[in-house]
């Protein structure tokens, strides 16, 4: 492993963008395009952003994100433990949402799945949810 | 935001600017959904040159936006998105709903004619 | 507390970078202004290079960081589990460094104190050593 | 690091640029060191303008070339250092061994009367 780092962060909505902006500035040293790095930013704040609303309901918790550089492949693990997610084929279906009454549009696995190479969900209900998702960097 | 009311045309241009995410989005909704609410315009055009950051949050909020213009039979223009927040558009079929002009003079053009 | 976040980092010195770019992004939403973030950078680039030089003499260990919040009091505590400070008042004068045959000026601490508001070292020989700084954002 | 000769003066300047701190220093030291062992210059204009940002380790790494340089019988210049690395300098009594400037011309009329 060439690099790694832990960050546990506040599961307040501010810290959407902090967390995007620590996954960036971990994924610098891999030398990425812009494009490459907009897209793990986006990766992240969906991650991010449902384990807030989804897995804590906007109480209070912690989110943990681990980022891991090897080669140039980039992971990024954000997990939390919230709820969980009951049926995970249905939550990652393009369009799914559970709060249909809100503004989601069930796209945030579709986009993470999109930006990034591969998106692996672990979660329980009661316990909590963990994604997994990687990045080779320089292959556009 | 940045507002300009182009009375001609009947037409609001709203140029949003900055990171969209879900945090930013809860101010952002109300400020728009009030103008929205007492404008005389019929055709909101939503500039997009200015956002540096949107994940599915701003695609939700752009959703919502348009629901409410619809019920008051107003319609919508997106000018000037990105390539990237083009490919957001597409992936949730927003640009079915919606016309996408690449410059805003392009918008306000459809927007007489509309 | 308004906000918080923990950050475990390699202690390689290309992560000096990492972690003052993850600390200017945790004092972002107190709403600094560009010299309070430089200054903020600089007392961590110094913390967190110590830790990895003198803390972990270049050998493998985790640098922790936690950046915390309050009104607009910022708090950042860096701490390693590497050799520890015999005698930390010598090792805060001006100008002492453990390390006179390379270039290191002695002057580490002294920048902590004149960019930060308070500075407090804790440290036990062999345990390893824990830096406490605060600064008041928005007084200049 | 990018260099320039001004062969009239025998004064090299060397641009220092981006972010100096225990890391990068330990290229930089080293580059640093193979021109100035070959260079024919005698003075040399350390130009601060690109660093965006400097910690002791970049104090150090000017000191060590100061000592370095003047073992050569050679002279030092620091120039256009911005606010808060002329903090760190004083803080340092590095501008008790070395002249500062805030412009290049005028590193280099210094270098024309030393
Ligand atoms: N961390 C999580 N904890 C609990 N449920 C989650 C989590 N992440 C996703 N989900 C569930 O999966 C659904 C689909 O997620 P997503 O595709 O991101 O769409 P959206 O966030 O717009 O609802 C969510 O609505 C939620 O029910
Ligand atoms: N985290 C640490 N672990 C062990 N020793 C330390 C640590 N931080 C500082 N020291 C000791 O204190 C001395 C002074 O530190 P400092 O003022 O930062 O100067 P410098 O890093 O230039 O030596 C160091 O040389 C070292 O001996």
């Amino acid at each position: 492993m060439d690099n790694y780092i832990k960050v546990e962060i506040m599961s307040r909505s501010d810290n959407e963008r902090l967390s995007r902006s620590i996954a960036a500035a971990f994924a610098l040293s891999s030398d990425p395009t812009l494009e490459e790095i907009n897209e793990i930013k986006t990766a992240v704040s969906e991650a991010v952003t449902n384990a807030i609303i989804h897995g804590y309901e906007d109480s209070e918790g912690i989110v943990c994100m681990e980022c891991a550089s090897c080669a140039n492949v980039i992971t990024i693990k954000i997990s939390d433990t919230g709820k969980g997610i009951e049926n995970i084929d249905q939550a990652m279906e393009p369009l799914y949402t559970g709060k249909p009454d809100s503004e989601r549009t069930g796209l945030g696995f579709t986009i993470m799945q999109t930006f990034m190479d591969s998106v692996e969900v672990q979660s329980k209900k009661g316990e909590g949810t963990t994604v997994t998702m990687t990045k080779k960097i320089g292959t556009n | 935001m940045r507002l300009k009311l182009i009375n001609s045309k009947r037409a609001l241009i709203i140029y949003l600017e900055g990171e969209i995410d879900h945090h930013s989005v809860i101010a952002l909704r109300e400020n728009m959904d009030k103008e929205i609410k007492r404008t005389t315009a019929r055709t909101f055009i939503l500039d997009l040159s200015g956002i540096t950051f949107m994940d599915s949050s701003g695609i939700g909020m752009i959703m919502g936006r348009y629901k409410l213009i619809s019920m008051m039979n107003g319609s919508v223009i997106i000018s000037c998105a990105s390539d990237r927040i083009g490919k957001l558009l597409r992936m949730s079929g927003v640009d079915k709903l919606v016309k996408m002009c690449e410059t805003e003079d392009a918008a306000l053009n459809m927007a007489e004619e509309g």
